[in-house]
Parts: C-alpha cells; structure tokens; sequence
C-alpha cells in the first residue's frame, strides 16, 4: 500500500476514524426513526381527538328518534331523516353519473388513445381536474347548471356538480387497475378472435372492478363531505320532508321526480345546526358529524378492505 | 476444447441457412420471405420461408431469443397489439389463399381462425365452464345447449374432463399449473380453430404434467393443425412432424423432423441439438 | 309546497311556523336562509311564495317586485332588538352612544378606525376587531341604517358573515372585538358575551333585552320583523293555510316567544288577517327602514 | 351433421362480424366522448369563470385587481383589490407546508427506508383516514377545539385566526405528501441503495443522501400538489379563519381567504348579473389560475420522475 | 451424441465436489462451511469453503442462479438488507480474524471494510465528484483537501479521471454506462477498501467499455483484494489468479485459473467452461 499517501485512510486506521462518524451515524438513525414514529402518531393522535371529541359531544345524541326525525326548531326534536336520505340520493345520482363516464373514459385513455397531444392534452387535463378546488366546481354549477342551464338546486344538479368533482378520481383509478391486469390475460382474450370492445367487456372491466370500485368509493366518499360546493349551488335550507319516492305504486313504477326535488344533505345539515345560536343545535351537530364520519370511515373502510383482497388475490 | 468457449459469437464461416425443400404433404399455410421488425426497429424475424402441414404438428426450436415466439405470434397477428410493430413478407393460408399478414386483413379475423397457447397458463378469473366458453361466445353463442356441448368436447379433448367434470363452476384459479394449462389448450380448442399455436406450452409444468400434455398435443395433432415452440428439444423430436431451426432470426434448417434430430445438415443446428452453446 | 326564504333572523320563526303547520296539515313547506336582500331577489322574480325581512322592502326591491309583477302583502311578526357585543372581559365599552357607533361603522372608517382610542378618549391602545352581519342581511341594512343614517353603508374592512355564530366566536375569543347581532344570539349566548348599552336621546343607558326592545326603549336598535307573501300564491290552498296559520294567535305568540323573539299583541293578528282576506299590498314604510318604530306603530302600519 | 360452432367465414356471411364491428366502433366513439368531457368540463370552468368575471374586469382593472391593498366589494367604499385574499390564501397554504413538508417527508422516508412491510401496509390507509375527514368537521375542530387549546400557549392569537387552520390543512394534506413522496422514494431503483449501503452507509445516510435526492422530483411534486391543494381547501379557512378580508401577515390574526370569501358571498343568494355575483367568479378565477399552475408544475415533476427510472 | 440432451437434470453419478487445497500464497479472508438461506427459507449457499488470496483476484463462476451472487454478496453481509435471511459458518478475515458474518459483528463495520460494485453502474443523483467522496464522508472525513486528493486518486485509479477532471461538479447521470461503471469503481475504491467485490461488473456494458474495466481489474488486482463474479469465461481466465466453480449452490471445484481453464478435475467445470449445458 505504498501507493497510499493518505496514511489515515489506509486499511484499519480507517475504520478507526470511522468508529465516531458511525456512532454519530447509528444515533441519527434513531433519531429519524423515532421522528417518523413521533409524527405518526402525533398525525394519528389528532385523529383520534378528533374523532374523539366529536363522539364525547355528539354520540350521546344519537339514537333513532335523531335519525328518523325531520329538522325541527327544537334541538331536541330534530333530526337528521332528511338529510341522509338526501346525501344517499344525492350519492346515488353522483355515482350513476360519474362512474360509467369515469370508467369509459379511464379505458379509453388505458387502450385505446394513442399517444398523441390530444391524449395528451387530455391526461394533462385529468391530472389538473383532480386538484382543482372543489369551490371551483361550486361556481362551474352555479354558473353552468343553476343559471346556465336553469335547472334549479337540485338532486341532480348537485349529483352533477360532485359527479364531475370525482369523476377524475374514477379515472385515475380505472387506468391504474387497468394497467394492473396481467398482459398475459389480455392476450388471451385476443388470441380466442375477440375484438377490443369484447376484450374490454367481458375481461378488462370485470377484471378491473375491484380496483375500479376502490376508486369509485374512495371518490363518493369524498363526496359525501363536500360541503363548499353545495353552498355555491344554494342548498342551505330547512327540508323538513322526503322527495317523492323512486318507486311508485301505478305504472311505470319508477318515478324520477326526486331529481328534480330540493334536497339537503348532511354537511349542509351540520353547517346549518352549527351556526345556530342554541348549544342543543350545536350537540345535533356533533351528532350529524360523527353520522358523517362513520359514514365516510365505513366506506374508507371498505375501500382498504377491497384493495387489500385484490393485493392478496394477485399474490395468490 | 477451449474454442467452443467462443462459440456463443456466430461464426463467419458457416454456410448460409439452408432454405426448405418443397414439401410433398399438403399444406394449410405457407410462410414466405417474411420479416418482422420490433417498435423500437429490431429485426427480429430475417427473411423467414417456411410450409406449414395439414393436420400435422410443427415444431419451432432454437436458442433462446432466437425469434420462435415472435414468428408463432405473427401466425395469429399478436403483435398488432402493441403499435409500431411491422409485417413483411407474405404469410398464405391455404388453400383459400389469403394472406394472413395483409393490410386489408383483420387481425381479429386472423385470430378466430387461429388459436393459441400460451408460455404461462392464463386462464380468466372465471369458471371453468366460462374460460371453455369463452370463444365461443365471442362468436355469438349463446345457445346453452350448444356451449354446454362444445365444453365438454373441447374438455375431453385437452383430457381434462374427468378432473373437471365435477367442478365446472368453480374458479379455474382452484386448478393446478398443469390442470390450467389443459384448460387453457381446451380454451383454445373450443372454436374449432384451424390451426393451434403452442408456445412452450410445457415450460412452466412439471414433468408428468408435461408428459399429460404432450400426449394430448399427439392425439390433437391428428385432427388439427399445430405449430408449437418449445426449447425442450426431446419433445420436439417426439410430438412434431416438422422442425424449424431458428437462429437470431432466421431459418436454418427446416424438415422432417427424424432428419433434423438424427442427421441436420447445418452444423450450427447439429450444435444446437447435441446441446452445445449456440 | 309552499317556498319560504329571506331573512336569517326571521328563520327561527319561519322555521317554527314551517314545522309545526306541517306537523298540523301534511302541507310541504321549505324554508331558505338567504337573508333579507336574497330573498326579496327571489321573491321578485316569482320564485317565493312568502320572504322574510328583518326590514321593510326597499324601493330598489319594490321596482323589482313591480317589473314582474309581483304583488305583496306586508305582515309584521314579531319584535327584534340588534345588540352590540363585546368579550365578557372588555371593562371599557359599557356603554356607548349612536355617534360613537358611526365613528366605527361609518364608510369613511375604512382602514381608519383600527384601535380602540380612536373611538372615545380613554379607551385603551388596543386594535379594534370588528365582527357583523354580511350585506345581504337586513340586520345589516337596519344595523347600518340605525348607526351610520343611510341603509345598506358601512366599512368593509369587517368580519362579514350571515352567520352570527361567527360572530358570536369571534368576539367571545377576542378581548379587542365588537360586533353585532340578533338579540335571540345574544340570549343563547349571553355567558359568552357582553351587551354594550346603548346611549339614549336622553342620556340613559339601555341594555338590550327581550322587554326593552318590546316596550321601545331599547332604541335606535330595536326593529320589527316582516314576511311578505306573495298576493298570487295565496290563491294556492297551501298557502293560504299556511298565512292563516301564522296569523292565529295561538300560534303567533307561543312560537315566536318559544325561538326568542317579542311576539306580537293578540290584535295584530286580527289585522293581519283581514289584511289577507282584502289582498291589501304595498308597504306601509315607503322605501325603507325607519328607526323608533314601536309595536303600536306595527299595529297602525296594519290597518 | 354441420358443427354447430360457426367458423370464421359462417361469422362473416351471417353478418355477425359487422354486427360487432358496428358496437365497437360505436363504443369508441361512446368512450371518447367521455374521456372528451374532461376536457369539456375544463372548458366549462374557464368559460363559466371568464364569463362571468367579464362585467367585474370591465368596472376593476385587472392591475388595481391584483395590487389593491382593500378588497370590500360590496359595501360603501367599494375597494377590489385583492391582495389581502391573496395573500391570506397563500400564506394559510404556506404555513400548511411549513408542517406538511418536513413531517410529511420524515415520515415517507420513514415508511419507505426504515418500516417493515407490515407496518407501512397498515399506516397508509389509516394515514388515508385523515384526508377522508370531511373538511365541515375539521373545520369545527379548529374553531372550537384546537383554537381555545392553543390561545393557552400563543399570546395574542384571536379566537379567528389563520394559525390554527393552517396546521389543520397542514396535516390534513400530510397524507398527500407522503403517499406521492413516498411512492417516488420507492421509485429509486435498488440498486441505488445497494451501492449506498455498501459504502458502509447507514440507513439515515442511504435515505437522505440517496434516496432522497434520487426521488427528488417526485417529492417536490409532492409538495407543490400538496401546496395546491391547500390554497385550494375552503370550509376549514372558512369556518376558522374567519371572513374578514384583512391584509395581514401575522398568523395570530384571522383573515379570509379566497375560498373563504366565495363561501361566505355564497350563504347570502346571490343575484346574478350584480357585481357582487361576479366578484366570486372574478376571485375564482384567480384561484383556478393558481392552482393550475401548480397543478401542471406538479404533473411534469410527477412525470419526469417516472421517466427517469 | 443424443444422450448430452439430459444433461440438464444433475446425474447422480458425477463424483462429489472437489475440497479446495490447502493454499500456499498469503490469504486474505477464508470462508468456511458456509451456507446461506433465503427468507423464503431457500437454501441457497451449501456448505461451501474456499480461501480468498491477498492482492489476487479471485473469479466466482457457475452456470446462471448457481449462487454466484448470493456467496459474493454475502461477504459485505448485503443479505442483512433484507430480513429473514440467514448465515451459517464463518468468513474469517484475515490476519484479524474476526468472523464477518458473525452475530456480533456490524454489518456496517463489515462494509467499511469491504467495498462492492454492482452488475449495472448504480452512480447516485450527485455530481461525480460527490460520488467519489461519499465513502469518505461516510467515514466522517470533511477536510476539503483531503477528499479532493482522495477522489483524484480514485479516478486515477479507476481510469476515468482524464474523461472526468473538467466535469466533477456534474450529474453523474450525464455519463455513458461504461464511464459510470469506471464511476462506481473509482467510488468503491475511493475509502481504500480492504477487499473488493464485483457483480458481473462488465455485463451491461459493450465490449469496449468491458476491455477498459478489465484492464483496470487487472491493475486494482495488483494491490489490493479483489473477488469477481463473472459469467464471461474468458473474462475470469484473463483477469483472475484462482477461480471457484459453483453449481447449485456448492462450490464444485476451487483452483488456480490456469488449471481449472485448462485442466478441470471435475467433468461438471469440463462441461461448462467448454460451452455444454449445465
Ligand atoms: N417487444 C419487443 N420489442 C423489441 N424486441 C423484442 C420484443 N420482444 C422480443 N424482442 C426481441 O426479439 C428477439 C426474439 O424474441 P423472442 O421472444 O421471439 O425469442 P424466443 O426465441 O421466443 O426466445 P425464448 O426461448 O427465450 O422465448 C429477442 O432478441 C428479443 O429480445
Ligand atoms: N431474494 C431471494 N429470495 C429467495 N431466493 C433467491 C433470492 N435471490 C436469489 N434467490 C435464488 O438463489 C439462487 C442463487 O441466486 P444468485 O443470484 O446468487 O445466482 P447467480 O449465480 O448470481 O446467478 P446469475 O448469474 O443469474 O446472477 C437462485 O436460485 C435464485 O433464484
Ligand atoms: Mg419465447
Ligand atoms: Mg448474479
Ligand atoms: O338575515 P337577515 O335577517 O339579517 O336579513
């Protein structure tokens, strides 16, 4: 080792100027680990005094009378029926609405465009459309929906204005459960003589479902507790009755009147009871708070689960 | 021997690949100067002629990465999948006589007529009864009687019938490596295609699993026309008719494949199959 | 379905009236929270059957009305009082009079008025936080109408929301703040909060409180409380169960105390609906807000 | 007895082939439509947004819109700059970085560099919990809990303030922050590492010596996409940071933001065609501008990353 | 020569590995019935013992999945990256003698002492300068002049310092493949490394660029310890002073390079250094 005019560095005598800068090393190491621990719990802690606190004030509240009562003037009396009933409908048309458009288009992108600018243009477009705020949503609805269109604050106009809020969540998830499906299972499918939208039909979008419907709840989910573009269209009232059923007793049976109906729903619900002047509002509040949350859990809840299956089962 | 080690550099002074002899038997499809080129500009298949039999099974060995799969997926215009890939040449399916590889030709066309096999046994996250039926109803099928016919005779063709028979409604995931591959051959065979694209169809199995499978591709080799690649050379020389020696995209040796295991006339396929490098 | 909207300060009562008339009949009743300004909007262009107010219709409004039109029928319904509030700790603002008010509220205070001493000698170095009601409200326009002499003029440079409840914690959270807001908020809230009394003509402190501003004492803060219905609707069965509803005693007094408000006397229900049964429209106040406005005024205002 | 599985040519003769060719390019069409509305839809906001802040642009000039120092366009001394939205909406989003950032980058490395499998499989989606929390609900949080909490500590923070908010969004994007670094730390091949640790690094050193500069692009993504979305987060500022549109660069004190005051002129109705109507196009506008920068900056990062490796 | 075709299933009556001979030149490290199992519980290492010659170069060959990898990698104890994975035996270093792999020992430690390169150029997202200098900061070393000179030294070392010495402050990434290989190389050997290990260092690169690193090889070899795996045979027959021959998992036969390229004792190294299957 002649060569070597560093005598410092040369064979053990660097691993004994090492010895400080690793043990100074190991202890940094501990360091950062328990940073991310610390913070992790700190982020999960206030989670939980969240929830928490939402549960100590609202959760004696709740029971079924809360839940099957109409708003009322009285604290103690009102109740939350017409605002769940208003987010489910409001949820249903948003998901008729977004998903098959969503997915339709997540595959079109996947498949079929080719790499052009437009497909360009449009996965640009996509990506932005995922984080524009959702106020910006609430205008494009005032604007385009209730004055443009004069279609009124309704059931349809707000399952419209959150179907396009989620509508590039369901995109983005379709491409990726999509590019997740093996290739070898798309050639079979293409060696058996079938043509693309049969290859799409019967083996792309079956295959791509759990991934597709991952996406498709953790998107109504969000929507369940959009509450900025809700206030945009208008829908801050006391909605103290049902919309007329979708099913009726005559011919055709199914009745789309509830569209086209006023609506409230339960962020709406809470903001109103929040800013009520009487403490007893403010625990119905709390109390449509903790509904929400478990709401929006569950369907987290159910996402993970899903996503979890669909990690098992492509392990398998 | 220490120059063999060098033998993994094609040599210049090998003779040219030999073209094939016409062929006596009757043909389903000939394969005429056909060249392949990958998107990204890769030459992978050079200048390729070759017959494909009636009813016979044709067997496509060579090194690894020598083409065979790039050649069998062109039978059945595979890489249409995937853009930028290009055809040349001319590859004839007789005695109709129309040229698979055409522009005016429908890759889904080619593919109704043309089955395949794949390397890795594939089958839908479906039934097993639904993976059989799966051709056919993309040929408008939806007459159960008729599916339910079909089944078991594709079934019982791929001799997997009597483990199944029981269990048609169950996932075909629930099935063994082996098992899946029958199916995937019972898949294939369904629609009646008239010719049958293998492509290392055993690779994946065990042996006995092999051994069940290349039994069947004998006995499905009488009725239908077979191209099937396969590195495992004693298989070759016991299922195929014809052989096709592939070397970095050519032909070099086509014929009966007797000949080509007992006497090749290339040294470089003589090389290959005494199971020296290259 | 008989629409209702307007006012956030007559919302309790609408929301009142709304809940138990459809307990009673069956009839669906919405009621929207657009405040004063929104719902005459609305109420113009044929969209309302009955608005509330928390002042009388403007002339801008009346127009509006008149260009689609739009005929109305004025009814009182209950008693307000504005309070001034401060933090329970503020020692100094006990009470303050109308032109000390203008000095804070006034346009020309914009970026101006921003501490406490600039109000009155004596108030400490503190900045002032202002918290009120948002444009489209009638408190503000009754507020700024008391206060500053001309409805519907103020600084902006003020937490302006049409919800009180931000006002009630951004001054029960702020030492430096005042704001204003419905009496009924203040009650709710009254450990939260402190009212500041008024000066009045004569020099005496009033505080606000369900009696002063019933008994007009509690000036200039005190104000009525309207719905306006539209003549055409109550051709609709709905609606006319719906205005006979609000104009039976029983349920105008026992209502209106129960959401915090001063009810009416038994004879302006009297009125009131005579003045339905005759279609009697227009409005008994020309244009506007006018301050100092007693029950007995209301009752004059129905004949 | 004919085999009754039709052959290629029975398909053609009996018109099924076209049949099918019709639903599939029917269908194409059907599918770009679709992927066509979101491009549609884009279209819309700009359309609605510049059209209805015509009448606003004709009153205010853009240059007093944006350098103006007093935003109070409803009241008497109608004043329309924007500046103190602006830069309470900026600065709401940069304090929300200021937690987001370090915490959000410690805990992906942590995730990606130091916890098992196991572990970082169950954080993830409990992390995911937090972004589920509708915004209504934390927004309450702030006012009624977090604010009283902290006025214990911070001397001279109003019970409306732009602080407390800001570290609500901060941890409400947190999850964003980490998922998107962390997935571009996961990108950084192996390889890297190896040759790291072979050095005889150890494992803070491989993390932000290697990995981190490595994944570099995609983390900034991370952090301007997170910025986007916090300048773009609205019932949170506007239930706990109050109304007033007051410039001002102290934290401690409550100032609206841009979303906070379309929500605060949405709760009132709004008559279309006044000034007031158009004002919250006008600042939608400038809020949509924004995020779009962010949003495009943030795609290209995103994607530089996946092409490097 | 058909029967050579089966000479992919071991035959069972090949005689069993050959015991290294005892060593005559000064020796650097000695491995000792070592084994080695994946987490998966894979056993991937069986029972091998060999020498490691000071300031020689030593070549680990063997057919693709032999271990070749797996026994180099061991040697820095890159295994414990991964958990579940096992040692067992010792790797003793010398004249030390501290067991590499034991319980106690740092795995850290064990990588200050013994540096690695890897089959593809893993530079990392830093200039070239800084590339070269981690190992030494590593260590704690911050003087600005010494890290200078050691880089220098380094690039020399590794032949690249003429292509790099305008360029330092540059991204490492806007090097050619073989220029970041030398890159890893020079950095490897920046701290002074006691031994060097190398993974199949040339494979990813073009003949040229593999000439150049293995004249380099050649001169690292003269002073310091360098173990190569390579699966290029005329690689190891040019560069190294013993090689070791794995199948499977065993190390099949350990010898001076000359002999075992010339005169293998074992027919399964016969087979493979001539170019036959397995
Ligand atoms: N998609 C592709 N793009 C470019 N080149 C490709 C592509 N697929 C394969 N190749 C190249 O084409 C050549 C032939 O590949 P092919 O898969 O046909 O080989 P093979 O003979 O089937 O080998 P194996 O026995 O390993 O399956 C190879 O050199 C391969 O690297
Ligand atoms: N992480 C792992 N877990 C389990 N088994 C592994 C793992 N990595 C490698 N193996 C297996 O260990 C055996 C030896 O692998 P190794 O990488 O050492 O082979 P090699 O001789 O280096 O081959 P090559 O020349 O292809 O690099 C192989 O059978 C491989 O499949
Ligand atoms: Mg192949
Ligand atoms: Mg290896
Ligand atoms: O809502 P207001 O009563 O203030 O109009």
């Amino acid at each position: 080792m002649a060569v070597m005019t560093e005598g410092n560095l040369s064979g053990a005598a660097a691993t004994a100027a090492a010895v400080g800068a690793i043990t100074r090393a190991k202890r940094i190491d501990i360091v950062v680990a328990a940073c991310g621990v610390v913070i992790m719990v700190m982020a999960m802690g206030l989670l939980l005094t969240l929830i928490g606190d939402l549960a100590i004030r609202g959760l004696g509240r709740i029971d079924y009378q809360f839940l099957t009562s109409f708003p009322s003037r009285r604290p103690e009396n009102a109740g939350i029926l017409s605002a769940w009933v208003g987010s489910i409908l409001v949820m249903l048309t948003t998901a008729v609405l977004a998903i098959p458009i969503g997915v339709l288009a997540g595959l079109y992108l996947e498949e079929y465009a080719r790499k052009n600018w437009i497909s360009n243009l449009i996965e640009i477009n996509v990506a932005n459309l995922a984080g524009v705020p959702s106020i910006i949503y609430g205008l494009l609805a005032l604007g385009l929906f209730v004055y443009g269109l004069n279609l009124g604050k309704t059931i349809l106009v707000a399952g419209m204005t959150l179907g396009l809020l989620i509508l590039p969540i369901v995109i983005v998830s379709t491409r990726e459960a999509i590019r997740s499906i093996p290739l070898i299972v798309k050639e079979a499918a293409y060696g058996l003589g079938a043509d693309k939208w049969q290859v799409m039909w019967h083996y792309i979008i079956p295959a791509a479902r759990p991934g597709i419907l991952t996406g498709a709840i953790v998107g109504l989910s969000r929507a369940i507790g959009e509450t900025a573009p809700i206030i945009t269209i208008g829908a801050l009232t006391f909605i103290a009755f049902l919309p007329p059923p979708p099913i009726t007793d005559s011919f055709p049976f199914i009745s789309f009147a509830w569209l086209h109906d006023q609506f409230t729903v339960l962020p709406i619900q809470m903001f109103n009871w929040v800013s009520r002047p009487q403490e007893g509002f403010h625990i119905n509040a709390a109390a449509t708070g903790v509904v929400l949350m478990v709401l929006t859990l569950a369907l987290n809840g159910m996402a993970i689960y899903i996503r979890y299956r669909l990690r098992r089962s492509v392990r398998n | 021997m220490p120059n063999t080690i060098a033998a993994d550099r094609p040599s210049d002074t090998l003779p040219p690949p030999l073209r094939p002899e016409p062929e006596s038997a009757p043909l389903r499809a000939t394969i005429e100067n056909f060249n392949f080129y990958y998107a990204d500009g890769f030459h992978a298949i050079r200048n390729v002629s070759m017959p494909i039999l009636d009813r016979q099974v044709t067997a496509l060995i060579g090194p690894s990465g020598c083409g065979k799969s790039t050649l069998l997926r062109a039978l059945n215009r595979m890489h249409d999948l995937y853009p930028g890939n290009r055809y040349e040449g001319r590859i004839t399916l007789l005695p109709e006589g129309t040229n698979l590889i055409g522009r005016e030709m429908d890759p889904v066309m080619v593919r109704l007529r043309i089955g395949m096999v794949f390397q890795k046994p594939n089958p839908f996250p479906k039934s097993i009864y639904e993976n059989v039926a799966a051709g056919l109803r993309v040929r408008g099928i939806s007459d159960r009687r008729v599916i339910d016919e079909a089944v078991e005779i594709a079934l019982r063709r791929a001799a997997i019938w009597d483990e199944t028979k029981d269990r048609l409604h169950k996932s075909a995931y629930e099935l063994s490596g082996g098992q899946q591959q029958r199916l995937c051959i019972a898949r294939a065979l369904a629609p009646n295609p008239e010719i049958l694209l293998l492509d290392e169809p055993t690779s994946a199995l065990d042996p006995i699993a092999t051994a069940k499978i290349e039994e069947l591709i004998d006995e499905i080799g009488k009725e239908t026309t077979v191209v099937i690649v396969t590195h495992n050379m004693q298989q070759a020389s016991r299922i195929s008719a014809r052989t096709a020696f592939m070397y970095l995209g050519e032909l070099i040796e086509f014929g009966e494949t007797s000949q080509i295991f007992t006497n090749p006339r290339h040294p470089r396929t003589e090389h290959y199959i005494t199971g020296r490098y290259g | 379905t008989v629409t209702v909207d307007g006012s956030s300060t007559v919302f309790p009562i609408s929301e009142a009236f709304a809940e138990e008339f459809q307990a009673q009949t069956g009839n669906r009743v919405t009621v929207g929270l657009s405040g004063t300004g929104g719902g005459f909007e609305k109420f113009c262009r044929g969209e309302l059957d009955v608005t509330g107010a928390s002042r009388p219709i403007r002339t801008g409004e009346m127009e509006a009305c008149a260009a689609n039109g739009i005929e109305y029928i004025e009814l009182p319904v209950a008693m307000d009082g504005l309070a001034v509030v401060v933090h329970p700790e503020n020692t100094w603002a006990e009470c303050m009079s109308v032109a000390e008010l203008k000095t804070i509220w006034e346009p020309a205070a914009q970026g101006v008025i921003t501490n406490w001493n600039q109000v009155r000698e004596g108030f400490p170095d503190a900045p002032l936080r202002l918290f009120g009601a948002g444009t489209d409200s009638g408190t503000y326009d009754y507020f700024t109408f008391a206060i500053n002499g001309v409805e519907h003029e103020s600084r902006g440079d003020y937490t302006a929301t049409e919800d009180d409840n931000v006002t009630v914690q951004g001054v029960s959270s702020d030492v430096n703040a005042l704001g204003f807001l419905g009496l009924a908020y203040y009650e709710e809230n009254a450990d939260k909060l402190k009212t500041v009394a008024i000066q009045q003509e004569d020099g005496s402190c009033v505080s606000p409180s369900v009696e002063t501003a019933g008994n007009g004492t509690y000036q200039p803060l005190s104000r009525p409380l309207f719905v306006y219905i539209n003549a055409a609707s109550l051709d609709r069965p709905e609606v006319q169960a719906y205005v006979d509803f609000m104009m039976t005693p029983e349920n105008g007094v026992t209502l209106v105390q129960e959401v915090g408000y001063v009810p009416l006397p038994a004879e302006a229900f009297d009125l009131g609906r005579a003045k339905v049964a005759e279609r009697r429209t227009g409005t008994y106040f020309e244009g506007g807000s006018k301050v100092g406005v007693s029950i007995e005024d209301l009752l004059a205002s129905e004949q | 007895m004919p085999s009754p599985i039709p052959t290629a040519d029975d398909l053609i003769r009996n018109g099924y082939i076209r049949r099918r060719r019709a639903i599939g390019t029917m269908m194409a069409l059907i599918m770009f439509a679709c992927a066509a509305l979101s491009v549609f839809v884009t279209t819309a906001i700009v359309v609605i947004l510049v059209e209805e802040s015509w009448m606003f642009f004709r009153e205010v000039p853009i240059l007093d819109f944006l350098t103006g120092t007093m935003w109070t366009p409803v009241f008497t001394d109608a004043q329309f700059g924007v500046l103190p939205l602006l830069v309470s909406t900026l600065q709401v989003a940069f304090l929300a970085l200021l937690i987001a950032i370090p915490m959000g980058t410690v805990m992906a490395i942590y995730l990606s560099e130091y916890a098992s499998t196991a572990v970082r499989e169950t954080i993830k989606p409990a992390l995911e919990l937090l972004e589920a929390v509708p915004t209504v609900v934390y927004g309450y949080f702030a006012l009624i809990v977090m604010t009283p909490f902290l006025q214990k500590f911070i001397p001279g923070l109003a019970g409306i303030n732009l602080l407390v908010p800001s570290i609500i969004l901060g941890i409400m994007i947190l999850p964003y922050v980490v998922s998107v670094s962390e997935d571009a730390m996961r990108a950084v091949p192996n390889g890297l590492r190896e040759g790291a640790y072979a050095l005889g690094m150890s494992r803070w050193q491989v993390a932000f010596r290697v990995v981190l500069p490595g994944a570099m692009s995609g983390v900034t993504a991370a952090y301007i996409l997170g910025m986007s979305r916090a300048v773009g987060e609205t019932m949170v500022v506007a239930i706990a940071a109050g109304q007033n549109p007051n410039l001002t660069f102290d934290p401690r004190e409550g100032a609206a933001t841009i979303t906070a005051y379309i929500v605060q002129m949405s709760l009132g109705d709004l008559p279309r065609g006044t000034l007031a109507y158009s004002t919250i196009f006008s600042t939608g506008l400038l809020l949509f501008v924004i995020t779009l920068m962010f949003n495009i900056a943030g795609f290209y990062l995103r994607k530089r990353f996946r092409e490097v490796y």
